[in-house]
């Protein structure tokens, strides 16, 4: 079923927003954060306006609402990501997941000379903590490459690191390339050698409808902010095998079961993991954000994002000196498209897309080592979502192409 | 909801409750109930395997079948409010067969006027219990 | 200057909540969570509605002013704890900023053998990590104790305790007993031994003014939750000699400067500590929240709360059964009043004061140990702020009495 | 304020931006400044040492007296906006005292209506790059 984008479009009150020098905003910067609807921003509101409080150990009305609220988020959350919510751990975001993920489980669970799987197209949050990690515990990291014609995973290498490993991990699509990896296939291979897997679904979880169950991984990394929600809050999926073996990360209140001057003892399940005062206006601010969502079909979302993505790529080949650094061809890639014209240099071509009101992202996005094997130090990046257009494509392009003409 | 969803003899129990002018009062009530549970649990034999978890305040609870094969709860809890909520369900359940008791709801609570008592963020204490009380009478009719 | 209280209370919309049995809200729960006034509220309403966007790395206009208010808020932030910006890490709250210490400073500046020294009225986030670290490290840890009959720490005891630590963690006030600690002495002491100093300020900053450089404590962590600002959020502060020794914690984009498949470098100062998204509306939040706090003097605030807290306790005093734990008498005290009835069970207490719609927190306060040298399990406590009155406490105390006379 | 912030010969230039049309047609001028830099830093000499922090993209600056004891400014970025800016403030400093150097402001870019390449979080490019060149000329004026 189609959506209905001026229907949509009407749920965000930023997409209205002029600029200073006049220009309507024209928001292609989604991968880096989406916006979020009026529905997300009022349940916050309401929260703080009529409820606020501390959760759990609620013994008075307020804190009993707020943790019931709370509690429901994660019902939904995890509902939507097809898991329980005993699976759903909350985190500040999917960078923090992944360091709890190696914090938390890799810390008591490997040992050296284990070797862990990583793709050059991870970000560097799915990078830098296990050079860490690696760095502490004598771990081995392996990279597979990118074939660079096709911007795909060299499954053939995958398939050879992967043999002796104990850990994968991937992203599910990357924010550069918009690139979507065969998933099914690398968590097929991997549990074939009994090694464990990571997703990142960063990129991954706004594109798609991502079920915990039935991929069948390990872990899944995932940030609010990125599909709708509040920023300050993610989570980590994870299965629960793998919760039993994790042991504390973060410590302090809420996470342990009794505390002495000799010790302690912790929680069990995702409680061990949530310590301090929740993040309660981010989690009922997600919650509201999965219960917009669920109006749509995931599906239907990609499609029309893909088809914006696939247009403006095949627009932008058209314009002489663009090249772009990925497949928006391709059905399943996401709606990033990264590009860089032959002599107009990044930075210079983000301000002036700036001066038409088109915010696009431009830098390393936090994956050099996929900037190193594309050879560039940079990229532009536009990246839609389900409220961007096909008219907003038309005019972006429009004024790509009169910026090309007149720099270039 | 067609019909209540409790044993009839729990009626002039949840009527006593209505009478109450204010739930100050119906906490009064309650805390009488709390002191004149039929078959409340005492203390020496609160073990870590009778205990609740997940309650605030310390809470236990014994199920098993009479000589009849007739159900015997026996609880307790130093709150009042919770002692005195397994109170009025021991009345409830005791003397019922282990498969009925199975089929219960703390709906009755409710209608008692004291729904604050079920929101499971708070009193999860007598939640639980109840809970417990339930899936135990699951396993007994099995038997 | 007297606090106009009236006008104070306009700017909480949540003041005027009604309860679902028809009372009117009574919030004594401040120790746990503060309430917000309506421009932190519309502040973040304000970011998402109008220039929500990642921050850093900005190219375009909204990803420009988020990036400025975030720092702004930094700035702010700083500013109000006598600070510079470049001291100031943020945290998702006081847990998360005492972790940080341990895992971003002790983790690799403390060894087998060294002493790090607690009190026994630390709440659990300032405990629970040091325990760990002990286990891990071969850390001793030492706990001074309480006077029970004054409520206050055993200045001799601290004194043996800290000849031969590295590390001394005291918390500015207690969550529990309101007791204010002498920290000017604890700090003083400590340096003469040259003993490192952490202050958990979770209570301490909304009561007082923090002056980190006047202080001249190590690190102070901080809740922005706990002083009108949103969830979510609170910061470490660090002087610079210790952010100088610390190495990284949570890895991952934006606290990188460089990141190969051979190894990585970091960026220095506070943006080591801060990767991924940043937690961009709830700095702005707290922002907010501080700037709307620097209205007040924070004496102001301090003798309000202390005044409210000093009659409650009187009058609690007269109530047949009442114990109270701690001295809201004294002068130094914060708003927190805990006690207890000697025959109604806390949990019991907690409810019968809100159905009169009081809302008190009831349990252990995330301090057993606390609790243990107290011999008790649990506590009501009623915590005020900036926006309870003594009207507010008058009809507590009737309410609590009323109680106590029906159900002794 | 009063007066103009900046060295009259930079008054033509400045008159020069303010006729133009819109903001893209200010940005094509600027292009050309980034030709037309009177004394451009060749990348051979681009170092560690001369480098811009907290720049995206690269850029470097190199401070000296000329034989006269007035100031010359070298410059080089890859981004051409910075290197047009960076040139019109070569052509504005160059023969000038260090300690008239050292009082200069940034404020003739929003004069010429490229504010947005102002602001810190932004353009940190030609911000901390003029920055580098006031303090530089403050090290040299003591000289
Ligand atoms: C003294 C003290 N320290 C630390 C904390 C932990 O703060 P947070 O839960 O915001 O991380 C609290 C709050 O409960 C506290 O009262
Ligand atoms: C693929 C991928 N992984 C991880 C992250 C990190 O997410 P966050 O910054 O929300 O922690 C991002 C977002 O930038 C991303 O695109």
């Amino acid at each position: 079923m189609a959506l209905d984008i001026n229907s949509i479009r009407a749920d965000f009150p930023i997409l209205s927003r002029i600029l200073p020098n006049g220009k309507q905003l024209v928001y292609f910067d989604n991968a880096a954060t989406s916006q979020k609807p009026q529905c997300v921003i009022d349940e916050m509101t309401r929260y703080y306006e009529t409820y606020n409080s501390n959760a759990h150990r609620a013994n008075h009305t307020l804190a009993d609402e707020a943790t019931t609220a709370l509690e429901n988020a994660r019902k939904e959350i995890a509902q939507f990501f097809g898991t329980k919510p005993g699976n759903l751990v909350y985190t500040s975001g999917a960078t923090e997941a992944i360091n709890l993920v190696s914090y938390g489980w890799a810390k008591y669970n490997l040992k050296e000379g284990d070797v862990i799987v990583l793709t050059e197209m991870e970000h560097h949050a799915d990078i830098v903590p296990w050079q860490e990690l690696s760095k502490e515990k004598g771990i081995e990291v392996r990279y597979v490459p990118i074939n660079t014609e096709t911007y795909t995973l060299d499954m053939d290498a995958f398939e050879v690191a992967v043999k002796d490993a104990s850990l994968v991990c991937v992203t599910h699509t990357s924010n550069v390339l918009g690139i979507r990896n065969p998933i099914e296939q690398i968590i097929q291979i991997s549990k074939k050698y009994g090694a464990y897997i990571l997703l990142d679904c960063a990129q991954g979880a706004p594109h798609e409808k991502i079920d915990f169950s039935a991929l069948k991984a390990d872990f899944i990394a995932i940030s609010a902010h990125k599909m709708a929600g509040p920023t300050g809050i993610g989570c980590l999926l994870v299965s629960s095998e793998r919760l039993e073996e994790m042991g504390p990360f973060m410590t302090g209140g809420s996470m342990i079961r009794k505390v002495t001057t000799e010790g302690s003892t912790f929680q069990e399940g995702h409680a061990m993991f949530e310590t301090g005062t929740p993040r309660i206006a981010e989690a009922i601010g997600w919650g509201a954000a999965v219960k917009w969502l669920s109006q749509f079909e995931m599906k239907d979302i990609h499609d029309h994002v893909h088809e914006i993505a696939a247009w403006t790529g095949k627009e932008m080949n058209k314009i002489p000196g663009i090249k772009i650094y990925g497949d928006p061809s391709n059905k399943n890639s996401s709606g990033a498209v990264s590009f860089l014209h032959e002599t107009i240099q990044s930075q210079d071509l983000a301000f002036l897309l700036d001066e038409g009101g088109f915010a696009v992202r431009t830098g390393h996005h936090c994956a050099q080592p996929l900037m190193d094997a594309l050879g560039v130090p940079s990229t532009n990046r536009a990246s839609f979502w389900i409220y961007n257009t096909q008219e907003e494509a038309e005019s972006f392009i429009s004024h790509l192409r009169n910026v090309c003409e007149r720099f270039a | 909801m067609e019909g209540a969803s409790w044993p009839t003899h729990l009626t002039p129990i949840i009527e006593e409750f209505k009478d109450c002018f204010d739930s100050m009062e119906r906490y009064e009530l309650l805390f009488e109930y709390a002191k004149k549970h039929p078959s409340s649990l005492p203390i020496e034999e609160w073990n870590d395997k009778n205990q609740i978890l997940g309650c605030q305040s310390r809470a236990h609870v014994k199920c098993s079948l009479d000589e009849n094969g007739l159900f015997l709860l026996r609880a307790g809890a130093d709150a009042q409010i919770v002692q005195g909520l397994m109170s009025i369900t021991a009345i409830t359940v005791n003397g019922m067969l282990p498969i009925e008791v199975a089929k219960l709801t703390p709906e009755f609570v409710k209608e008692m006027g004291l729904k604050s008592s079920l929101t499971p963020s708070r009193a999860n204490g007598f939640l639980n219990m109840f809970n417990r009380v339930v899936s135990e009478a699951e396993v007994l009719s099995e038997r």
